[in-house]
């Protein structure tokens, strides 16, 4: 797994972009990055699946206690993802229905507020 | 009925390795059709990484065995671990995605997803550890 | 020290399985540099052919055995199998590549390649088979 | 292993287009192929290795066997390869001496027929 950051938020959120294989072996990487950005103060974020071929259930446990962290401090996490087999394991986890799922970074951040 | 056997230290770096070897066993003729091949891998990543992570405590040395049974209508893996064992019927369940409790646990999904992406699984105790089964059926050859 | 053993029927169609796996395991930390890792697929098809034609006279029908350990300083692979044995002193050489009478052999490639290919290999009879054992060392790491 | 064989020649030289891996397993097709070429006449072959990325000593073998019949035919075999993996192999096992080795399909047909 591999995780690029840039410099620069598009329209405040910031944006993680992360490739390769999340599992319970490279997924802790993927938590220390997001929870030093919340504790930074970065609440809203983007999370870019598109080039992760793999997700396993320990980066799922790592994007839902992001999500948690971030709503709590009034801020949210959002997906970028198209890739079907992914799509899936969001799909029969259930986790499809907690995340804001977008095509495009500029859709993700541009999708309404959810109720929560 | 071909069998491949492959055995990796308790330690979560090989689950690539076993992703890999088992996805290329699964390829193999008749194969699973791609969509199947990612129910597998991530099966077999979980069980596994339950295996090695149930080593863990004891610190075992001994390594964990998976085992692959091709068959011409299914394809069976196995894993089994020394860990200390459990009962999967005791496990608690997950709240539902809508209850805003879900939120809470991070860990969990496991066994669950084990369950929803394969066919069929059993857990057997194996005197010093667990065994874990998975089938996948194979899709039927298409008539002549 | 670690160890990957993979077991699989005597069938040329699993060899890519076999150089997946052996790849993959020496590619993790420390890996073996790139062009390493494809001096060892070859040499490991190579040895891993020899042993699935080796079961095959008799029918054997046990799994051939490779072994993978993981040391720091080198990568060590033995294939095992339960055909004839043979003498790999008594092989006959190749004719040079600019004697025309080369064009008459198709085969006999395979023990000359491991030999290039690796940093030591060794051929022991094993009983009711033979193990070749290859060892590739593992650059040392940049001093710090 | 996948081989493609266009239904026209380059200059009067049959182009066959080998991609994936070429073991002891794959090899026999490609055995095959030459041998009924050479067969049917065609005995000036070009064996585009681009787009393989292994050879064993068996598809070693199999080249070595074609071009002995395509020369014993006055014809030759020749091969497209740039691929380094592939050339450490033809170097080490000497081979490179054997045949000619271009880099585009282009150069092996307008390679000067050597003197062997
Ligand atoms: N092979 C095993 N040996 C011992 N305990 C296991 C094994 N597999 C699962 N468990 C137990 O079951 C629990 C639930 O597993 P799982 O659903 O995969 O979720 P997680 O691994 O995230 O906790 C684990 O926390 C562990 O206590
Ligand atoms: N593991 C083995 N068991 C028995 N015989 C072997 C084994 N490995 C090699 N040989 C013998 O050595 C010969 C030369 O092997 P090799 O150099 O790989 O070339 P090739 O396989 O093309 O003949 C083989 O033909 C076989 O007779």
């Amino acid at each position: 797994m591999e995780l690029e950051i840039p410099d620069t938020d598009t329209d405040g959120w910031t944006v993680i972009a992360a490739s390769g294989e999340i599992d319970v072996a490279t997924a802790p990487e993927l938590r220390e990055q997001l929870t030093s950005l919340i504790a930074d103060d970065h609440r809203q974020l983007v999370v870019d699946l598109e080039d992760v071929d793999f997700i396993d259930s320990t980066g799922l446990g790592v994007l839902v206690g992001a999500v948690r962290r971030a709503r709590a401090a009034d801020g949210d996490l959002r997906l970028v993802c198209t890739n079907s087999r992914l799509l899936k394991v969001f799909d029969v986890t259930g986790l499809g229905d907690v995340f804001t799922i977008a095509t495009s970074v500029d859709d993700a951040v541009s999708a309404p507020a959810t109720e929560r | 009925m071909a069998e491949i056997r492959l055995e990796i230290p308790p330690r979560l770096d090989y689950l690539a390795v076993v992703r890999l070897v088992v996805a290329t066993a699964a390829a193999l003729d008749p194969p699973l059709p791609e969509s199947r091949l990612d129910d597998l891998r991530l099966a077999v990543t979980e069980a596994c990484s339950n295996a090695i992570k149930a080593h863990r405590p004891e610190a075992v040395a001994d390594p964990v065995i998976i085992t692959c049974a091709l068959e011409d209508d299914r394809f069976e893996v196995s894993i089994r671990d020394r860990g200390p064992g459990f009962d999967p019927d005791a496990l608690r369940q997950l709240p539902d995605a809508t209850d805003p409790k879900r939120l809470q646990h991070e860990s969990g999904l496991g066994i669950p997803l084990i369950k929803v992406l394969t066919d069929d699984v059993t857990f057997e105790p194996a005197g010093d550890g667990t065994i874990v089964s998975m089938t996948l059926k194979r899709p039927p050859a298409p008539p002549i």
